[in-house]
């Protein structure tokens, strides 16, 4: 477990390749910025570090009515932000309408849509979210439209950071450079295309963190080169992982390995089959490419670093289900099911990809499977937003590989895997559900598991997450292929629980507990 | 005599060809002594540059070579002298002027920078003293504005003033030797006669040892104290310049002497009867746009032809004479509607003014054009046979084996033989060319021919052959001539009637005996005064000084005043 | 000379405006929403909508392109979608680096280029004209991302003289620019090789040599400053091949330049970014070429500026 | 001519090459070792790693498992496709503009050449990923936004050979023939611009199969799983020190074609152009 008395001071090198987009929690949703700024801003609600356990934040207690409906949250006392000033329940309802505020362009705005008078304000009418009270200098009240189980777990998310309404004022739309917020770091300098250096917060509201005294971000270097720099001692963690093509050279060598720490990831990679188009529209041509796809094939091609999926959650997620057999892989009998759909002849179809590496060779290993099978599949390789507005059309994409812009959770809650892929709400045009999925039956029981709050449903609600997504699987409008692992390498220099190193919702580290070994 | 302080003995300068080596130059052997001038007189390609190159130890490397025999300067060998030994000599001992002026100063060094580079590399004067030195030099070779011209570049000097500036930098070290390689071809007549007097003048002041290249056999009577005639490398004969001139002893110069035309030698014309006019022009005037400016706007005007009239008769030939640059060939190019003009021309009675090309077409096949440069104006790219034939083809005149016919018997016409006809322009030579220019000319039977420079860039034998074909083919066909040059002498033997231009104005005009042998505009006196005459007991022409040329550039709005033609004599005007 | 220079900006400044155009052409018919870019995953259908409505997306074309055009006139180049930071900014912070790298790459390109091309003139038809000739050719026809990643391979990664990638120190911009450079040194070698044979055949040299000057003072005085006027206005034309290099060479040694910042733009169709970078690298063509035009009068005494 | 180039050693390699490569591409299913389609079980080592040369597999092995040489050999077809159909389109679009401009002048030409300027000023690679963006990348594609970008040089050049050739004296002398312009154009004109086409042709090809592979480069330009020698390196950069040989060795041949082009392009401006005849 976490060693709360682990030695404080000493800094860090944490590289990447792309320039930090932006440090402004209602904006920034990459995974390279999602943990910095989940160590620059704290939000009412958090994790216990390395684990995927909710706990309070900057509340000092959270309380929800019998109905579900209204959640109360009381502030810690003595919180500051950044710039010194106390943080105030005035400050909450603020960063609350201002993430939900059309204007703001949040890409986080949808996560809040069951706090009541969501719909009005996104629509631009009103004064803000009228479900958001303040009480007092400590209290908000917070009102949902319907009962949801995941609030506490949006509210960790980082677009419900709280941020002073001065600073934001004061920067404009530049606040995601000149971000103020409450976390564990502040930020202490950004020459962009460069480095971004993050400093001990001293008035951090929890004792003894963060544990080191500065994180620099190194950018604009390439893996490789990251690499060796980590290699050569210049630096801690590579951000953007172990290169592919250096895993097998870092793994086949016992002292680097010793370095690496192996966890898993929300993350599932796979196929969609677009549910609209012939002759994707048949139930039994989806299920025989599900059984013709090598997964462990396709494993091996990345190195081995994900492990085949049978199902679209993966793992570590709470509802994942162990016993499932999923499709396996079995050309012949997928051949047979195509022949008795009418497709003895196979058929001819596109498979769109994005055009950064692995995904091309990917897409052309999933090309050889469909092959075996007597389909016929074109490559679309293009830039990422041209796959997405392809997807986004009913009648354009009959396959996708979702790589590189595929489903990392953004909560650790299985509902996170269905709305906007698999729910009807994102099968319309311009939606994310590129399968076209849409059955009602399923929406209706995913609105009912969420509908049931509180600690005593919680696991027949879980229950009820799982069978919804093995039912989706007999529909197999996805074909899972794998879930990545995270494989994090350090210099040895940093220690703290190894759950630190891989921890679910810091990527790739959690910056405020590992600590400097040359503190000690 | 003096001991010569050039000595040449048997030499042979080799080049090598894709064919294997060449001889251009065989055994050439002559002395030259100090304050004499030797001319090196024969064809293009005769070997005449060679020889001046290999004095100078120039030849182009690596493809030419001194083959054998010497050279020798005073007591020095050339032959054989290392490179730095030639350094010594060159321009300090040995000063070579060249062909080109407009190419042999750089066009990035000042005249002074390059005067100087001259005087500081033989150790002539100090870095101080170079400046008063190099303008000092410029009034020796009597350049206007000496002060000025030190300061300026290559480009804003016109060709006379830069042969000066070449002659300055060879003359800068006071050498023995002076070789000129045709200094004045490049140049205007007038132009060509200062320079030749001024290098005789410093030739007299210095003692310099001169050796002049030339082709013109005019300059030769002018310049030579003795001429060597070289012809395909060898030498041919060699004596002094009057003692050739009475009386040539090989076959070959005799020829070449023959050819020469002279100056009011020229037979009458044969009295023709009245053709019908074929030709009326009146009031021709063309003007170029200069643009410039923020909104690229006309602001300025180059005056290239102001309001000439002029009428040719059938069987008549006209000739127009003058400075480069005084519009003779816009004319020509007027007429056949290759540049806009003003005015009106009436060919055969059709007006063509303001015709466009569709409806020009037929008036082309009463007038066609011989250009200048018979290389430039064949397509290399096409046999001369379908050349000489387009014409026919174009106008829809015949076709088939008719089209071939006609065609062969054009070759035969020019005295070709129509088994050339399938062979490309590159593989004629310069007169053949022209004969197939002039083929292709007279293919659509036109009634007026225009003549620019035809004969100008042949060698005088060649010359004279195409010139007799030209008057064979007006005696025939009773065609007429618009025969534009700048030699008075070619003009006086093809010429019936004579127009001098200048600046793009008519200054005087009419019979050819009227205008040549009674100039009475001071510029025809003195482009006459200026032809050298072949001829060395003929006492020189004094040379008639007049004001400088001026510009045919104006500024928009403005214009040159016109001028008004007197009549002085029944078929002679003048302008006042 | 200021008409001219007023003409030649006037003119500039259309073609610049030509080139907005058509490049928010091009990225109109791109067929990717930038909204939805910008909505995330999580964005419902109206969400998107409001965005499109909010960045003008659904205005008529000519709307749009108005007012990106009058924006610019007054210095705005508009906020990345993505990045929501002023392009102006994004691009400012980049080009430092970007500038570095072509200037290192144009110093290296002409430096060996214009040496390689005299040597082998000098030498014409000699063995090592030939050799140095064989090394343009090569290095014409080698693709630059190969030559870059080989130079990262043998220099960085087994002799480890230099970083391997990365920007900050002298050491750094080495790879790179050579990577650069190398296309070029083969063109420029090649082009003064022909000019310094052409300029040696002139009658001036002739003349330089008949005045007895030294083999040194003709080449260094005469020769060379005539046969680098043609070069002058290749390197003008010279920028634009370098606009196109560095996307290459910026993604190989990771180099924080525009070519990078373009490249992840393009992926994610951010417009705005887009349009900056377009008009910056085309800017600096034009720019290039007018700079060219210019100098070559200082430099040529003929040429006048009309 | 042909025993022109033969003669110069420099040009007879390249011939000799671009012969090779043109055989490759005609007789690929012919030599091809392996399917350059197959994901071979073999062609991976157990952990998933490709296979050096030598061997069954005698370049090595891509990411896949897929035969290296049977790729490059099949991807000779796309680099040389693209090479003549972008060239070509290239110059008929780059020597029609330039004629016309060059020839008729006047408004016309001004407005040709001004636009020929613009996109002179349009940062080439921008311009074809973003072409490659709009237009789903396909063999045809890809070599029209080539030809796209390509088609500016040629139209200056020929711009401005036209512009001198129709000062010259022959073509003015076949104005004052009456001859009409098709004919000056096609008789006259297009014989001496033959040659800086034919040079420039060929010279096209080598930068036209340089951006291609750029392109691929970049991911955006043939799709897979088509070999092309560029998309060959860019599936694999990322591993040029574990496995070289997947880069440098589709490197060689991009720089071989390349190279070759060249050479018999420069060869061809020697021979074609008489003035330079004897210097090279
Ligand atoms: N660089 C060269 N390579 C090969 N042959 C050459 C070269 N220069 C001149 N020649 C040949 O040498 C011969 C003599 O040439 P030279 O220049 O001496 O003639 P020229 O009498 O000066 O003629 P022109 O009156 O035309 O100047 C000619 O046949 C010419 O073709
Ligand atoms: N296309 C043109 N544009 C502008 N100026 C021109 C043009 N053609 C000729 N000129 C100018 O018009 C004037 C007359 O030129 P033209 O060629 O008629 O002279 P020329 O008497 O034939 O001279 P030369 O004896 O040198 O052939 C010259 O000043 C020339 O520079
Ligand atoms: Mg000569
Ligand atoms: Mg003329």
């Amino acid at each position: 477990e976490v060693d709360e008395n682990a030695p404080m001071g000493g800094s860090m090198i944490v590289t990447y390749k792309d320039d930090v987009a932006t440090l402004d929690p209602a904006i920034g949703y990459d995974w390279q910025n999602w943990s910095m700024i989940k160590s620059l801003f704290d939000g009412l609600m958090g994790y216990a570090p390395g684990t995927t356990t909710l706990r309070n934040e900057l509340a000092s207690s959270y309380t929800i009515s019998e109905d579900g409906l209204t959640h109360i949250f009381k502030l810690k006392d003595g919180i500051k932000f950044h710039n010194g000033r106390e943080i105030v329940a005035s400050d909450v309802k603020f960063s609350l309408d201002r993430v939900t505020n059309p204007e703001t362009r949040s890409p986080g705005a949808g996560f809040f849509g069951m706090i009541a008078g969501f719909d009005d304000w996104s629509a631009g009418n009103g004064e803000g979210l009228s479900g958001v009270k303040v009480i007092d200098d400590k209290t908000v009240e917070i009102t949902l439209s319907r009962p949801d189980a995941t609030f506490g777990h949006v509210m960790a998310l980082n677009f419900a950071s709280i941020v002073p309404k001065e600073a934001v004022e004061a920067s404009g739309e530049d606040f995601g450079r000149e971000p103020v917020g409450s976390g564990a770091f502040k930020l202490a300098e950004w020459s962009p295309g460069q480095r971004v250096v993050f400093e001990r917060f001293e008035d951090y509201h929890r004792a003894n963190l963060p544990k080191l005294d500065q994180v620099t971000f190194e950018i604009g270097l390439e893996p490789t080169v990251a690499l060796l720099r980590l290699q050569q001692g210049q630096a801690d963690i590579p951000g953007d992982g172990i290169p592919p093509a250096q895993f097998l050279q870092v793994m086949n060598d016992p002292a680097q390995k010793a370095h690496v720490i192996e966890g898993g990831q929300l993350h599932t990679g796979y196929i969609t089959l677009n549910t609209q188009m012939a002759p994707f529209d048949n139930v039994a041509v989806r299920k025989a490419v599900n059984m013709a796809i090598n997964k462990d094939r396709i494993v091996k091609i990345i190195n081995g670093r994900a492990v085949p999926a049978n199902q679209p959650l993966p793992p570590t997620m709470p509802g994942y289900a162990d016993d499932y057999e999923g499709y396996a892989f079995d050309p012949a009998k997928a051949k047979d099911m195509l022949a008795e759909a009418g497709f003895a002849d196979g058929f001819t179809t596109e498979l769109y990809v994005m055009n950064v590496d692995p995904n091309p060779r990917i897409a052309q290993a999933i090309q050889q499977d469909l092959k075996e099978i007597g389909i016929t599949a074109e490559i679309r390789n293009l830039a990422q937003a041209n796959v997405i507005a392809a997807g986004g059309e009913a009648d354009q994409a009959p396959m996708i590989w979702s790589g590189g812009m595929a489903w990392i959770a953004d909560f650790p809650d299985p509902s996170n895997f269905y709305g906007p892929i698999l729910g009807c709400a994102g099968a319309v045009q311009g939606g994310w559900n590129w399968s076209w999925y849409c059955n009602e039956d399923l929406d209706a029981r995913a609105a009912e598991a969420d509908a049931m709050t509180g600690e005593a449903n919680a696991a027949a609600r879980i229950e009820a997450w799982k069978s919804i997504y093995l039912d989706v699987m007999e529909d197999a409008p996805w074909v899972p292929v794998f879930n990545e692992q995270r494989f994090t390498l350090t210099s040895g220099k940093v220690a703290g629980d190894a759950s630190l190193f891989v921890d679910p919702v810091h990527i790739p580290v959690n910056y405020d507990y590992i600590y400097s070994k040359e503190a000690e | 005599m003096n001991q010569p302080v050039l000595t040449v003995r048997d030499l042979s300068v080799q080049v090598a060809t894709p064919s294997g080596a060449k001889m251009v130059l065989e055994g050439l052997s002559f002395d030259l002594r100090a304050g004499e001038t030797l001319c090196l007189a024969g064809e293009s390609g005769s070997g005449k540059s060679m020889t001046a190159l290999a004095i100078m130890g120039l030849l182009p490397k690596p493809m030419c070579r001194i083959a054998g025999g010497s050279v020798k300067l005073g007591e020095t060998e050339l032959v054989g002298l290392s490179d730095a030994g030639y350094r010594q000599i060159r321009t300090a001992r040995v000063a070579m002027i060249f062909q080109e002026p407009m190419t042999s100063l750089n066009p990035l060094m000042t005249v002074q920078q390059q005067l100087s580079e001259t005087l500081l590399e033989h150790g002539a004067c100090t870095r101080a003293e170079a400046p008063g030195r190099a303008l000092q030099l410029l009034r020796d070779v009597q350049l206007t504005e000496p002060d000025r011209r030190l300061k300026q570049y290559p480009h804003e000097l016109s060709g006379g003033m830069r042969q000066r500036v070449m002659i300055a930098i060879a003359l800068a070290c006071d050498p023995e030797v002076l070789i000129a390689d045709e200094p004045t071809t490049a140049l205007d007549v007038t132009v060509q006669a200062e320079i030749l007097d001024l290098i005789r003048d410093l030739q007299r002041d210095h003692g310099t040892a001169v050796l002049m290249i030339t082709h013109d056999m005019g300059v030769v009577a002018e310049m030579a104290d003795r001429v060597v005639i070289l012809r395909h490398g060898c030498e041919v004969e060699s004596a002094p310049v009057r003692d050739l001139f009475a009386a040539p002893q090989s076959a070959y110069a005799q020829e070449l002497l023959a050819a020469v035309p002279r100056l009011g030698s020229a037979p009458p014309r044969p009295a023709k009867p009245q053709g019908p006019t074929v030709l009326k022009v009146d009031d021709l005037t063309v003007r170029f746009d200069v643009t410039g400016g923020l909104l690229n706007r006309v602001t300025a005007r180059v005056h290239a032809v102001e309001g000439v009239s002029f009428d040719i008769r059938a069987g008549e030939t006209l000739a127009l004479v003058g400075e480069s640059g005084c519009g003779k060939s816009t004319i020509g190019k007027a007429l056949l509607g290759l540049v806009p003009w003003q005015g009106s021309v009436l060919v055969n009675g059709r007006q063509t003014r303001g015709m466009g090309p569709a409806r020009l077409k037929p008036v082309r096949r009463d007038i066609q054009m011989v250009f200048q440069d018979p290389g430039a104006s064949l397509d290399s790219r096409m046999t001369v046979g379908d050349q000489v034939a387009e014409p026919l083809l174009i106008h829809g005149l015949a076709s088939g084996s008719e089209l071939t016919d006609r065609t062969e018997h054009l070759f035969r016409r020019v005295g070709l033989s129509p088994d050339m006809m399938a062979r490309y322009p590159h593989e004629f030579s310069g007169g053949q060319r022209q004969r197939i220019n002039i083929a292709r000319a007279l293919s659509l039977s036109p009634k007026l021919i225009v003549a620019d420079e035809s004969v100008s860039a042949l060698d005088v034998s060649v010359q004279a052959q195409v010139l007799g074909l030209l008057q064979e083919i007006q005696d025939e066909d009773g065609l007429a001539f618009l025969f534009i040059s700048h030699d008075m002498a070619v003009i006086e033997q093809v010429a019936d009637q004579v127009m001098v231009m200048r600046l793009g104005q008519v200054v005087e005009e009419g019979a050819r005996d009227a205008v040549l042998r009674d100039p009475r505009h001071a510029y025809t006196r003195r482009l006459l005064s200026a032809v050298p005459v072949p001829d060395p007991t003929q006492l020189r022409h004094e040379r008639i000084e007049t004001e400088s040329l001026g510009s045919p550039i104006w500024p928009a709005g403005q214009g040159p005043e016109k001028l008004h033609l007197n009549a002085v004599a029944p078929d002679h005007r003048v302008a006042v | 000379m200021s008409a001219y220079l007023v003409r030649r900006l006037f003119e500039s400044a259309l073609i610049l405006i030509g080139i907005t155009l058509v490049t928010f052409v091009l990225l109109y018919l791109v067929p990717a929403d930038p909204a939805r870019q910008i909505a995330g995953r999580s964005a419902t259908v109206e969400t998107v909508q409001n965005i499109r409505d909010q960045l003008g997306l659904n205005d008529p074309f000519f709307l749009q392109y108005w007012r990106y055009l009058t924006a610019l006139f007054q210095g705005d180049m508009g906020r990345s979608y993505l990045q929501r930071a002023e392009v102006s900014e994004l691009i400012a912070t980049r080009l430092p680096a970007s500038l570095l790298l072509m200037v290192a790459a144009i110093v290296t390109e002409l430096a060996f280029g214009l040496t390689i091309g005299i040597v082998a003139a000098l030498r014409r038809n000699k063995p090592v004209d030939h050799g140095l000739m064989i090394f343009s050719f090569v290095s014409i026809s080698a693709p630059q991302f190969v030559i870059g990643i080989l130079l990262l391979y043998v220099f960085a990664v087994k002799l480890g003289w230099f970083p391997i990638g990365g920007y900050g120190t002298f050491a750094h911009v080495v790879l790179p620019a050579v990577t650069l450079g190398f296309l070029g040194a083969g063109w420029y070698s090649r082009m003064m090789r022909s000019s310094v044979i052409d300029v040696l055949g002139q009658d001036f040299v002739r003349t330089a040599q008949a005045k007895g000057l030294g083999k040194a003072r003709i080449i260094l005085r005469h020769v060379l400053p005539n046969a680098i006027l043609p070069i002058i206005a290749m390197i003008g034309i010279d920028i634009g091949l370098f606009m196109s290099g560095i996307v290459v060479v910026e993604s190989v040694f990771g180099w924080p330049g525009i070519g990078q910042l373009a490249w992840q733009a393009i992926q994610r169709v951010d417009i705005p970014v887009i349009m900056g970078v377009t008009m910056v690298s085309a800017t600096a063509i034009v720019l290039g070429n007018l700079l060219a035009d210019l100098v070559a009068p200082l430099v040529d005494p003929r040429i006048k500026m009309k | 001519m042909l025993q022109d180039l033969l003669t110069r050693p420099r040009a007879a390699f390249g011939l000799f090459i671009i012969v090779l490569m043109v055989g490759a591409a005609v007789f690929a299913p012919w030599i091809m070792p392996h399917d350059p389609f197959e994901q071979s079980f073999d062609g991976l080592s157990l952990v998933g790693a490709p296979l050096p040369p030598g061997g069954d597999f005698l370049l090595g092995t891509d990411l896949l498992g897929r035969d290296l040489a049977s790729r490059l050999i099949l991807g000779t077809r796309t680099s040389l496709i693209i090479g003549v159909l972008a060239n070509g389109i290239a110059i008929l679009l780059g020597a029609g503009v330039g004629i016309t401009a060059g020839y008729f002048g006047g408004w016309v030409g001004a407005i040709l050449m001004r636009f020929t300027d613009l996109m002179m000023a349009f940062p080439a690679l921008l311009l074809a990923i973003v072409l490659a963006a709009i237009f789903q990348p396909s063999l045809l594609i890809v070599a029209l936004v080539i030809a796209m970008v390509n088609w500016v040089q040629m139209a200056r050049v020929i711009y401005t050979e036209t512009r001198s050739l129709a000062e010259r004296d022959f073509i003015t002398v076949q104005r004052a023939l009456g001859a009409g312009h098709l004919r000056i154009l096609l008789k006259h004109l297009l014989p001496h611009l033959l040659s800086s086409i034919v040079v420039f042709g060929t010279l096209g090809i080598s930068t036209t199969v340089l951006l291609e592979a750029t392109l691929s480069f970049l991911g955006v330009g043939v799709q897979p799983p088509m070999p092309s020698w560029g998309n060959i390196i860019f599936e694999n950069q990322t591993y040029f020190s574990t496995a070289p040989w997947l880069v440098f060795i589709p490197g060689s041949a991009i720089l071989l074609l390349a190279l070759a082009f060249n050479l018999v392009g420069d060869a061809l401006r020697d021979i074609l152009d008489p003035t330079l005849k004897g210097r090279h």
